[in-house]
């Protein structure tokens, strides 16, 4: 349910009428399946003398009571619990799947301190600085793109219609090969910056715009008839409770920025992906490096994502009754 | 993996009986490979794929997956053999398995038409560009190691000011024919694709005073089937020795690149 | 108590306005003046909310005037600025701010039109709280309230503004009979200072006691304009007669 | 203004009080630049027999005029206009930035028919499936994430968790290379497919999740209390009044789509912007490969834009008081 | 007309609510028989939409059993459907879906829960729009309309779904006296088909007309239960006294 209803939901998949005929699917799929993709299991029952349909029996027998029992256990805890015996269950299965693919450690560990030093670094630098510019212009183009005034309307539309509609990458070769063509020459991180900013900042003006405009009409026509200036209003009265529309997208920007951030690199930036494709491309170790960056691109994004929850509890205070 | 370890694959069989050889390659230089106006491929990779697969008996298939991915290994028969150009190194070795050297290619120093350099002494102390992850910037950084005795040895020259890197390799000549070093003084790049900027009309030309040095580059097989990787071997070896990779670099380079 | 040359809180002239192809008002003339409680009823969709809304320039008009203490009100910023500076509003669906405490609600505006400091800003809106009777709900928000209590802060913040006049889009529609009496009371003790007042409501017997002068609309036009005692004992229109026959006795 | 307030802003670049200032301004600085940076006047002038301080002060001049002239025209007129205006004089602007690169239009033309006939096909077919594919598991997505059930809710947060925070091209490599490892060998189209559908997805959850939750819990009390299922609330009462709030970052995502399922060419799918690389840099014309794929990317932005907004005009129609 | 064995309508044994650590409901008992005409008032704030929101399952409960047609009110699936299909409920900010038509706002449910053919919804909705007099409003919009004919939108979408118990939530507080006299007419037609219905309201005259039994609550407890003619002419509780004693003369 999604609004709290005072209803419980049946336990759909606590009834054996669902539980035991999933388990039996699951065995018979498993009975069937390639046994050389479960080589663990297998090996423990080839040690032990057993193989052939035999063993592939067994193993499955083994897989089926192992999950049963999970999901026994599992349904019966208490929500946080199962929000946090769920995450635990799919690292690992995800750990897994990494192991199986044999890599070099050794090889991880001497290149880790490079890419969190120079690569992660120059990372956080850039994304920052590009969402608060992006932020600042996101509530400008929002204001603009709602005014009344063609000639801001029209900049504005032409601006997120632009920065949306090309690709990033064209964006940071227009600023740093085509700014000199006019006399300016700029430098790798402004211009990567400058193109990161611009191109949000056009993503996040449309999510502002939404927000602003889901406001009902009522609260405007009251802030304004107590005497408040527009401007009072929108920071007032509007932007506030906007801010439960705005921020979920808004947190998809921030985490999506810190991984688009890696298109600076084009013009030589040393940033985490950069580093990491580079690094893994000279001993062919692409998967080693792509995974260690993803763990601290994942690792920063649940930092976000904590963050995002804590500033949509502040603003949601109010949703009471 | 433990997997494909308990059941070795038969590379030569399954190409036998599809009757196909699928190849692994680059589409994106001229002339090594490359789309050309009509959306196919073709090139110099393109045309030795199809020699060895004539040998073998079967037809070339061709798919043009990203470096990183074709280079990570296991590929499980998704691919029979990379013709793409790669160098073999020794670090590389760990990861694939390299089943022979079918070219040398020369590497040149690239200045703006407008520069003062006329040799390659006065490079030295300037701000040199490469492509990031290359032999090229191995090379500039004085650690080449690669993995071919027949290759000849190494002699390094400059000694550069400062090593710009770049991701791709286009960067590098973008910012060099900025006017009057505004980026950049000079490009570590091979030939064939300095040359290439050229005709583009770039406003760049070669610094004379011979190749910096020349890259083997090898065909790649994947580690879990060595039978595989020994018959290819012996294919390039024959196309050597008959003389059919130096009439294909004749062809593609207007030189002989095959030794 | 103001000399005789200044000019009508609110005199508005042949006022018409159209919905699209609906005309929700038509020909509407009102002078009040000064301290005057006047109080507009009639039946649902009449257009007296659009009466009062026009007044304050939340909704544009296409014929005639509108002059707020002397102001012709017009599109220019400034005007609408001073006009809405002057009057005070309460509306049929209260629009409080949910993002706010109740005490906020009230505070803001003082804080950023009136410009009161914090301390003095929350100290008035409490003791307006106070003449509604919620103080003891100053640190809930809206949504934790009843009906009538978000009704009584929605009064209470716009009596905080003292304006020189006040509109009230039926201040005691969820109000209980007691309730109803207490904002009577305060209205009325507004009204002995001096407060010029325009409410509308459906509640006859607030009508009776409140009102110094009865509208009556139908159809966008004002039908019959009396004082309490004749409107409710003598009405001079047909229409108005059955409306005010339909009216439930009580006691 | 953001709700049409009864209210005239006055117009403010129209008072010569700002008009003139700004001029002389603009003046000053035309005559301190480079003249190397506007060749075509001074190339006239230089025809004319003008040079030096006195050409550059008249070229100055010129353009001063010009620009007054423009802004004295575009501030008088109707807001569509004035719209549409905006557009041409910006489109042009960046056409000459464009020009000023000598961009070989033979070689746009030679290559055009393969961009289009391979590239763009590939592109909006993939595009297109991972759109369907990420709406339906962003519904089922922001459903689990608001529902009472731990398991759903753990699921549900690791799955936008690990594909919101983890780079795409990584998602693409686990699927590609992970899958194989478990015995699934998937193809190139079908596993980039994948990819873009379950980050998009992730995506968009968050954008539904905060799309539903912005409506007011009156509107799920009376459908319920009407005797509505959950199910029917959801699909009848509270998506369509989420959508005007929805569509906007939504919007956002399909545009973005567009542009990041040239992720995919890493596992060999000639895409849009592969065939623009590869066209380019083997006949090192990559900025007029890259400004032509730009172009057909910002056409198709457009296009969705427009679908956008009629949407938006359809899901707001009852937004009138 | 049902039997002597068929159970109460409602039955609420000694409930308790809290909101937090207020106590929002103390002690409530309550039987509604079939056909009953319950009116519920009492000040602002004292618990009387939190009591009928809570026979509806829209409020939790903490002490106490409630009983609708017979049925233990828990909180399984089943239940609460089976009691919502036979209970309506007009709320007092209306609720209506704003991305609806009217006319869809009253059919919408016909067709989903009623599962009748569009067509028929659609007839069944417009002749309840015509018993609350606006069958000319029904392609606008809720936000086009005024606040009186809103609440008459409420007031036939929950008629339609033709429940066996209607629960109003100040069904006229923005109803002008005319309309306050029809939708009183609606009701008491509806109620001599055998409708029970409780209805909530500050309008004394209505609940004179129209109740079997009114209550009078306060600080969430039922302080005073007695036939209208008892309850206005003679009530027992001083409260109730002093609460009636604030009512407005009309007339
Ligand atoms: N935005 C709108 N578009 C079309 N018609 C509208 C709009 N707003 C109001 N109306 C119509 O204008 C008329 C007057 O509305 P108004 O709100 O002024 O009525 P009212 O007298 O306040 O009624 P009530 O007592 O029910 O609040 C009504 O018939 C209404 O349907
Ligand atoms: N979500 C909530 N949190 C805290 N207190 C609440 C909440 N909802 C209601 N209350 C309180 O519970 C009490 C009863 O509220 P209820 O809405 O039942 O009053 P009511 O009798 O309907 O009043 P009215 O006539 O003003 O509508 C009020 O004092 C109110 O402040
Ligand atoms: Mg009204
Ligand atoms: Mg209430």
């Amino acid at each position: 349910m999604i609004f709290a209803d005072n209803v419980d939901q049946p336990p759909l998949l606590r009834r054996p009428i669902v539980f035991i005929p999933a388990l039996a699917l699951l065995f018979l799929a498993l009975l069937r399946a390639d046994p050389a993709n479960w080589p663990l299991l297998r090996g423990v029952l080839a040690a032990a003398g057993l193989g052939g349909v035999l063993g592939n029996g067994l193993a499955a027998a083994a897989v089926c009571v192992l999950v049963g029992a999970n999901a026994y256990v599992l349904l019966r805890l208490p929500v946080r619990w199962q929000v946090a015996m769920v995450w635990v269950e799919l690292t690992l299965a995800l750990a897994a799947l990494f192991v199986s693919f044999d890599l070099s450690y050794a090889f991880i560990r001497r290149k880790l301190w490079i890419l969190v030093s120079i690569g992660l670094v120059n990372t956080l630098l850039i994304s920052a600085v590009s969402i608060v510019l992006a932020f600042i212009l996101a509530m400008a183009g929002a204001v603009a793109k709602l005014s009344q005034n063609g000639v801001a309307l029209g900049v504005a539309n032409f601006y997120t219609s632009l920065f949306r509609g090309v690709p990033l990458l064209m964006q940071i070769y227009i600023i740093y090969l085509g700014l000199p063509q006019i006399g300016v020459v700029v430098d790798a991180i402004p211009a990567g910056v400058a193109a990161l900013s611009l191109c949000y900042g056009a993503y996040m003006t449309e999510i502002f715009r939404g927000g602003i405009e889901s406001i009902p009409r009522g609260q405007w026509e009251a802030a304004r008839a107590l005497g408040l200036s527009p401007g009072q209003t929108l920071r007032q009265v509007i932007l506030p409770q906007a801010m439960g529309v705005i921020i979920p997208p808004t947190g998809n920007q921030f985490i999506a920025m810190l991984k688009d951030s890696s298109l600076v690199s084009v013009v030589g930036v040393w940033e985490l992906m950069y580093l990491a494709r580079t690094q893994g491309q000279s001993e062919f170790r692409h998967i080693e490096m792509m995974l260690t960056a993803s763990m601290i691109y994942w690792i920063f994004s649940i930092l976000l994502e904590l963050g995002q929850a804590r500033i949509e509890r502040f603003f949601g205070r109010a949703h009471a009754r | 993996s433990p997997a494909s370890r308990m059941r070795p694959a038969d590379t030569f069989a399954r190409v036998r009986a599809r009757g196909v050889l699928t190849v692994a390659t680059n589409a994106g230089w001229q002339p090594q490979g490359f789309i050309d106006d009509s959306g196919q491929l073709a090139g110099f990779d393109i045309d030795v794929a199809r020699e060895i697969a004539r040998r073998l008996g079967v037809k070339a298939r061709f798919q043009t997956p990203d470096w990183s991915v074709m280079t990570g290994g296991h590929w499980r028969g998704r691919w029979d053999l990379m013709v793409g150009s790669a160098t073999p190194t020794r670090a590389r070795a760990h990861v694939v398995d390299f089943a022979g050297v079918y070219y040398y290619s020369p590497y040149v120093f690239v200045v703006n038409r407008m520069s003062t350099a006329r040799r390659r002494a006065d490079l030295d102390g300037r701000r040199i560009g490469v492509e990031t992850g290359t032999t090229s910037e191995d090379y500039i950084r004085r650690h080449l190691e690669i993995d071919d005795p027949s290759a000849p040895a190494v002699v390094y020259s400059v000694t550069p000011g400062q090593v710009r890197t770049y991701a791709n390799s286009m960067m590098p000549f973008d910012d060099l024919r900025l006017p009057a070093g505004a980026r950049l003084d000079a490009v570590l790049a091979p030939e064939q694709t300095a040359l290439q900027a050229i005709r583009s009309g770039y406003p760049i030309r070669v610094l004379p005073g011979g190749y910096a040095f020349r890259e083997p580059l090898t065909v790649v097989t994947d580690k879990d089937d060595p039978a595989w990787t020994a018959r290819i071997r012996r294919v390039i070896a024959a196309m050597k020795a008959d003389g059919a990779l130096r009439v294909i670099t004749l062809k593609w380079y207007g030189r002989d690149y095959s030794s | 108590m103001p000399g005789e040359t200044s000019p009508a809180p609110v005199e508005i002239r042949a006022l018409g306005k159209w919905y699209g192809a609906f005309k929700a008002l038509d020909g509407v003339n009102l002078v009040l003046s000064r301290g005057e409680r006047l109080v507009i009823c009639g039946p649902s969709g009449s257009g007296k909310s659009t009466l009062i809304r026009t007044v304050n320039a939340l909704e544009s008009f296409q014929e005639g005037e509108i002059f707020v203490e002397g102001v012709r009100l017009t599109r220019a910023p400034e005007t609408v600025k001073a006009i809405r500076l002057s009057v005070g509003m309460v509306f049929q669906q209260f629009n409080l701010f949910p993002h706010l405490t109740v005490l906020e609600n009230c505070a803001l505006p003082l804080r950023l039109v009136r410009r009161l400091p914090g301390a003095a800003a929350a100290e008035r809106a409490m003791a307006y709280l106070e003449k509604v009777r919620i103080p003891e709900q100053a640190a809930k928000h809206p949504a934790q309230l009843s009906g009538g209590q978000q009704q009584r802060v929605a009064i209470a913040r716009a009596l905080a503004m003292e304006p020189k006049l006040m509109l009230f889009d039926e201040p005691t529609s969820a109000l209980d009979p007691e309730m109803v009496k207490e904002v009577l009371d305060t209205l009325l003790a507004l009204a002995g200072e001096g407060m010029t007042m325009a409410v509308v409501t459906h509640e006859m017997g607030f009508a009776r006691e409140f009102a110094d002068r009865v509208l009556f609309m139908d159809g966008g036009r004002i039908i019959e304009a009396a004082a309490p005692t004749q409107f409710f004992s003598d009405p001079q229109q047909a229409r108005t007669r059955a409306f005010l026959r339909q009216v439930l006795r009580r006691d």
